[in-house]
């Protein structure tokens, strides 16, 4: 392993706290210095039904979930029957003593503590999971102190009693658990991280953008961008609407971005599907509009709760007609929060919808955030107009493709916005050269962004015996699996950030000398290898990796790929 | 601004209805009502559906945004929810509203946000060429129905009224007057105000004609015993005449409009403000994910 | 077949809902008034929506098609229009039904075809945990709106009524009998029959209770005062009640089923037909093209 | 000209019964044994505007307009000013006297009739179309007596004095211009011939093939089809069921389908967006179904009543996740006959869904076709079990991907079909084995469609200087190009009728031998191009002639480019 990282997971019921036990861990985890990557196994249901929440402790940045657990809390016997094979070679299991008598538990070894019972004893069964997570720290070499401590801010508001319990349960846990080997991080000095998900990444980036308004309709799993900015928006004078579908979602979004405010709705694949023809008249009428599709696994409805990334056709292309859309896709939550600026800007700047593609696992798995890489970027308005002249054409034909633009309110600005086709002055017309002039002005509008600066994000592409490619959250495991191959072999990586306009000439010079090239992707019919195939990247030389069963791409699985591929092609 | 005129809201576009069509009706009333309530041009928007009646915006020098087919109120919802000084007004057909709309239909009823939904019911589809709408009646041979068809009429006023709706009226595109009052009391009114305009389609329908509303419509304005003020009378009235009516049905004097009512929400516009946070403010929020 | 008992209906998966949910209920009396009408377990389809209300379908031994979030109404029509003999429930909660698929229920009522549709009213957004749904009290804080919701309530009873449904009621999962016998009327009504029922989410509502709703609900099948023949009365009741009654609310005794009144449509299921035209029944109809 | 034809065309304003004088002339001329092709100009209103109405007749078939206007008659100055760039040199303009002193004419020359005079005399202006019906035939020297026939027999329900003065309008016009030259062409043998739209095709294609059922909701240019199969299919126990929006539709067709009825949905772009999440839904259930999509110019609301060729990659790629979809392009009234059929076999046979892909101009514009070449394929229901054993598992894992189905109402068949991905029993699962297996299943059904028989149709390829491709009613264009262009070089055409599954090993053979490949779309992107560069179809032979003015795009234009495009490379 290139890191020191350490992998600790709690597995039993839905609606048995996980959750809220892993937020513990994983926000002490922080604290102590670590960098923190967690990740969730959960179904569309409420209450039952198996669920682990799991936090990858590391010295270095990790933004992928490792080859292995170390440490297991198990609090029902499902848990350790699904991990069994992701448990690492004589990992303790921490669980109620119950499970010691029941077979198999694989590499693992229980360590039998009596949360139950103690917290039983305790008074509240509500503690059961502090029990274990004071023993997770015994066996881990966490200091507790740290655990108290927040025990103690965060349990305050709901009484001493409460804190107490908690307290009682952290330590009882822990000195049951004294004394069990367990694989050891380096102390870390405590650092100033905060724990975020790609979606409250975007949340705050759209507020710090001075976006004010959100218009969406409930779906797992971008609700919690709602969410948030439901909580966040009204104390800075802003609000959501919840719509009635995404129907009325993604048109409450273009008109609000017709009369002047930065407004964004998001939605997962379904509701991308529901907003297409949305879609097209902002494309149309230029429209400047925000859409964040935090994707999952398809299609229909398919798997709710799994990772895919199996929307990028559809973004780009889904829509009838031939309408300009810019899609990006960060990888990271300090890129969500910067790509949610970006958006706004692209938005306005280019008067066009900007889908901002997310995924499951970078919008719902909370990671470790250096504060300092939230950066601010910004804001580019666009080309608006407060006094426009008497000849003002909304849809004048430049030079750039861009035409300035009034806002509603503006004297002598009227204009008609439409989805028809139109004239420069925005009136309907159905003449063939203006169709024409009107089709080439909005696609030049995009051709800068061939050339954006941060359209892909390289990283020793020249001279590599081979090169990975992917977007979005599996730039994660990417990086890492190129980190452990970096000691054999030359690796590049490239993260395509910006999915369309495809920078097409970037990217050919970014595989140029590679003697392989695999484009790795959460989906089944590879999505962005088929990309670039249309951009003219293709030949022998690509091949693919794609992963498409709703768990979640490992580092060691890209590696062992290229390592066949590597092999293969050495012959 | 000086005082507006009709001329202000007007545009160097004729109206390509067909001769004798109700939409010049509405058209011509929207325009006194606009000049009444003495707004500016530049102040309103008119967010307009698909179908004849939704070339309605080509014909108002004001902003206008046509929108995709039955999606005028989220639009408009949207654009007053960017900015609440404006007038927004949502435009469309029967086809537009009370069928692929019918869902925002009822929505913005009961959300009640501060925009004005007028309906220009023809009972067919006019602009694809004489299909049933929602409105037409049981019975009636159209294009899609050749034999009749069997489907109950969708009654907007019931619909309204059940929905929540607060303020209802209705009008016909010949009774100009009152038409013209009736989108100015909607225009005044603090909330969603829905007018249904009866605007026949001298094309494709044969039914819905002039001289059939003429005929058939009680006007609840002139009617002294009726008073607009309470809902259940209102649904009780509309029903027991088959929606043929005209004036005002019912109007709420406690209705707070959705965006005064949301916690929080700014009073000024959105538009044209800048409110990026400043990085004290990112930090303040990044408190709270530690 | 033999008579079919209880068992026929169930499947081997046990229901995922929370402990207390109120679709236990729903099931269970759905799953007697299926028996108690005496129908086969193969010539039944339920057509559930996305929801946890929709997960009912899967502990139902008949047919099933699970569809997209909304769409229940239309996907049952086309059921029902495929193969008439077969009974076509369609199921989901309120939000699948009134948020996103408002405008199919509006037009289902109208329409009248011959498809029974169960409500799992729990006036909340359960699976995507605790947002507000339509049915949602104003000012009811949840995820969505943690300042509380400022939008009118959508009354569905109030809104079939206004949209011309032929059969409504109301049901209330703890009321087992009632549910039950009203659920069987609906499958033996001929038309469209509309059955919501109050159904608590113990983990989301903390509002819509079982205590509260023992309390507020007025039982219209034990009102003598009321019978449930006049759309007018019913409308009126439902207002006056807040739509916080059980029981039969209305049902039009006239009613004919679209299937019914579609002229030349067949009689018999068009599944499981070979009805390819003979080469003479294309000459005939090209005779029309020259 | 290789084909000896002649372009006539009546234009005025919408509502002046144009469209009833095209189609006398046009079913006439196909009477009278010519080989027929008409196109429309229109706008999306109902009364005014300009409108024309093109009729070519020729002795050879012909499937797109000429290059030149050879008669026009001009009932208002518009219309000269608007076909003016189409007139021949000396092309005769029928037009009332007033116009005479207008200028310019062009290359036209005006044969003045007083039109309205006539018809004033003859007591109602009415007839002012036929007079100028009657002078037209004088001009192509066409046998009146056909015209009065058809007068005689279509009016006949109208009364006596309608048809005498119909008669008497075209004797009076036929009268004033006889002696003037005009273009003539040889007379032909009457023939059986029929008029069809593509959408008049495939509702009777559909009729044919055991449909009984449509659920549809109107829009230019689908509607047509909406209304003949409410004509027809009562007579015949079926029924169309106008729903409330597209989305009903889908849906609606989507129950339909399951409960075992051949059912299909019409609508162009715009339907076809709000359709996407429906579609992905009959993917994901393994549920037939029929969408067509007869396209028009977009995005977004666009110009509904102009020809674009632009929704292929939405039709293929347009879902979020990644459904499976077969897509068909027919490209004339014959092949829409029997690929309505046929897209209901393969439905039926795949359990998919099948986007049967039209434009504007195949669906509404009238041509001549032989009765005898609408072929009636065979049903093939596909796998239907009447009595499932105790182990049915309606998704079962098979070799070739293909699960037997039961149909609601068999005893002991009943299962659940869902949108979420599911176990082979259909319930659902998130089993990550189960999600493979599945997935794999599904694209698997689909690979024989690779090997299809008629993918492709393909003329001349072998051993081409230049290969033509493209896609449904351009094709026509694309063959009268390569006939001009054959006297010349060694032209090849291909027709790619099933656009999806892309059959990439029989284009990359058809295309091995081309000197060079112009793919000619009509579309602003290269929609085609692009999915054959996905397909690994590319490199410096291939290049793209794209169109999407709104105008039909000419055989002479083709001719033109390829003539460019050769010249190029003989360099
Ligand atoms: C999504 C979509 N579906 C269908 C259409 C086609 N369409 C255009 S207008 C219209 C209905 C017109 O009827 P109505 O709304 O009553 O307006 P009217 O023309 O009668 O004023 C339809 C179905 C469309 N433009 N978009
Ligand atoms: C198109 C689409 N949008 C959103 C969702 C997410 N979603 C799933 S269930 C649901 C609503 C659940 O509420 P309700 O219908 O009341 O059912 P309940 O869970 O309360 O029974 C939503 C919004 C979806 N599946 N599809
Ligand atoms: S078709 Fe009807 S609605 Fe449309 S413009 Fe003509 S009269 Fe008016
Ligand atoms: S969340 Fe609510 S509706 Fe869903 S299963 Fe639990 S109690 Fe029932
Ligand atoms: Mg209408
Ligand atoms: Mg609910």
């Amino acid at each position: 392993m290139h890191a020191s990282s350490v992998e600790w997971r709690i597995g039993g019921d839905q609606g048995e706290g996980i959750d809220a036990t892993g937020d513990v861990f994983a926000t002490v985890a922080a604290r102590l210095g670590y960098h923190v990557y967690t990740s969730k196994f959960f179904s569309s249901r409420i209450k039952g039904g198996h669920t682990h929440y799991t936090v990858r402790l590391a010295d270095v940045p990790v933004r992928a979930p490792a080859a292995r657990v170390d440490v297991l809390v198990a609090l029902t016997q499902e848990t350790i029957v699904r991990s069994l094979p992701e448990l690492g070679p004589g990992a303790p299991i921490i669980a109620d003593a119950a499970f010691r008598s029941e077979a198999p538990v694989g590499g693992g070894r229980v360590v039998s503590v009596p949360l139950t019972a103690i917290a039983r004893e305790i008074g509240t069964t509500l503690v059961r999971n502090m029990v274990a997570v004071g023993a997770s720290a015994a066996v881990l070499g966490l200091p507790l102190s740290e655990f108290a401590r927040y025990v103690e801010e965060k349990f305050a508001r709901k009484g001493a009693t409460t804190v107490r319990q908690n307290l009682d349960a952290l330590e009882r846990g822990h000195r049951l658990a004294m004394g069990e080997a367990g694989p050891a991080l380096p102390p870390r000095a405590p650092g100033d991280r905060v724990l975020l998900t790609g979606n409250d990444a975007v949340a705050l980036g759209a507020l710090a953008a001075g976006c004010r308004l959100m218009a969406a309709y409930p779906i797992t799993p971008a609700t919690d961008i709602m969410e948030t900015f439901a909580d966040l928006a009204p104390k800075f004078g802003g609000a959501v609407c919840q719509m009635e579908d995404e129907l009325a979602a993604i048109t409450a979004a273009i008109g609000a971005g017709y009369a002047g405010a930065r407004v964004m709705t998001a939605t997962s694949g379904p509701g991308l599907s529901l907003m297409q023809e949305g879609i097209g008249l902002a494309s149309m009428a230029e429209v400047p509009v925000l859409i964040i599709d935090v994707q999952r696994a398809g299609p229909s409805t398919g798997m709710p709760t799994k990772n895919e990334q199996s929307d990028l056709m559809a973004a780009i292309f889904g829509g009838h007609g031939e309408g300009e859309r810019i899609v990006i896709a960060p990888a990271t939550p300090e890129e969500a929060f910067a790509d949610a600026q970006l958006a706004f800007n692209l938005a306005e700047r280019y008067q066009c919808p900007v889908i901002l593609l997310s995924d499951l696992a970078l919008g719902v798995f909370q990671q470790t955030v250096n504060p300092g890489a939230l950066v601010s970027l910004p804001a580019d308005r666009g080309q608006v107009l407060a006094a426009p002249d008497a000849g003002f054409a909304r849809h004048h034909v430049t030079d750039d493709g861009i035409s300035p633009r009034t806002l509603p309110g503006t004297p002598l600005g009227q204009y008609l916005a439409t989805g028809v086709e139109h004239a420069p002055s925005g009136k309907v017309s159905e003449d063939p050269a203006n169709r024409t002039a009107q089709v080439s002005k909005r696609q030049r509008k995009l051709l800068p962004l061939q050339a954006s600066a941060d359209a892909l994000r390289l990283e020793g592409t020249v001279g590599a015996d081979i090169v990975l490619v992917g977007f979005g959250s599996t730039s994660g495991a990417i990086a890492e699996a190129a980190a452990a191959l970096s000691e054999s072999v030359r690796v590049g990586t490239v993260q395509v950030h910006q999915l369309w306009p495809l920078p097409a000439g970037q990217l050919q010079k970014a595989l140029r000398d590679a003697r392989s090239v695999l484009v790795v992707e959460q989906n089944s019919t590879g999505e962005l290898r088929q990309l670039m195939r249309v951009a003219g990247l293709d030949g022998q030389r690509v091949h693919s990796l794609l992963h498409s069963d709703g768990t979640l791409l490992r580092p060691d699985a890209i590696e062992a790929a290229a390592q066949r591929l590597l092999a293969r092609e050495a012959v | 601004m000086a005082t507006v005129t009709l001329q202000d809201f007007r545009t160097a576009e004729k109206a390509w209805w067909c001769p004798g069509c109700g939409d010049f009706g509405v058209l011509a009333a929207l325009q006194k009502a606009l000049v009444a309530q003495g707004v500016a041009p530049h102040e309103t928007v008119i967010v307009a559906g698909i179908g004849c009646s939704g070339k309605i915006g080509n014909y108002v020098n004001s902003y206008n945004i046509h929108v995709v087919h039955g999606r005028t109120l989220p639009a408009a919802l949207g654009v007053k929810m960017a900015n609440r000084d404006l007038l927004v007004l949502a435009v469309g057909g029967d086809g537009d509203g009370y069928a692929i709309g019918m869902g925002h239909f009822v929505h913005a009823a009961r959300r009640n946000i501060n925009v004005k939904y007028i309906v220009m019911d023809n009972h067919i589809y006019g602009l694809t060429k004489g299909q049933n709408s929602p409105t037409s009646d049981r019975g009636q041979a159209t294009k899609a129905t050749p034999l009749g068809s069997v489907e109950a009429s969708v009654r907007p006023l019931t619909l309204a009224l059940a929905a929540g709706a607060t303020f209802v009226a209705q009008g016909f595109s010949s009774y100009q007057d009152q038409l013209a009052r009736l989108i100015g009391a909607a225009i005044a009114h603090k909330g969603f105000a829905f007018v249904n305009v009866l605007s026949p389609c001298v094309t494709y329908n044969k039914l819905d004609t002039y001289d059939f509303y003429k005929q058939a419509l009680h006007d609840l304005d002139g009617d002294a015993a009726y008073r607009p003020e309470s809902r259940a009378a209102a649904v009780a009235k509309v029903m027991e005449k088959d929606d043929l009516v005209t004036g005002l049905i019912y109007k709420d004097p406690e209705s707070v409009p959705y965006e005064d009512a949301l916690p929080g929400f700014a009073r000024e516009p959105l538009a044209g403000r800048e409110m990026q946070l400043s990085p004290e403010e990112v930090a303040g929020l990044l408190a709270g994910y530690r």
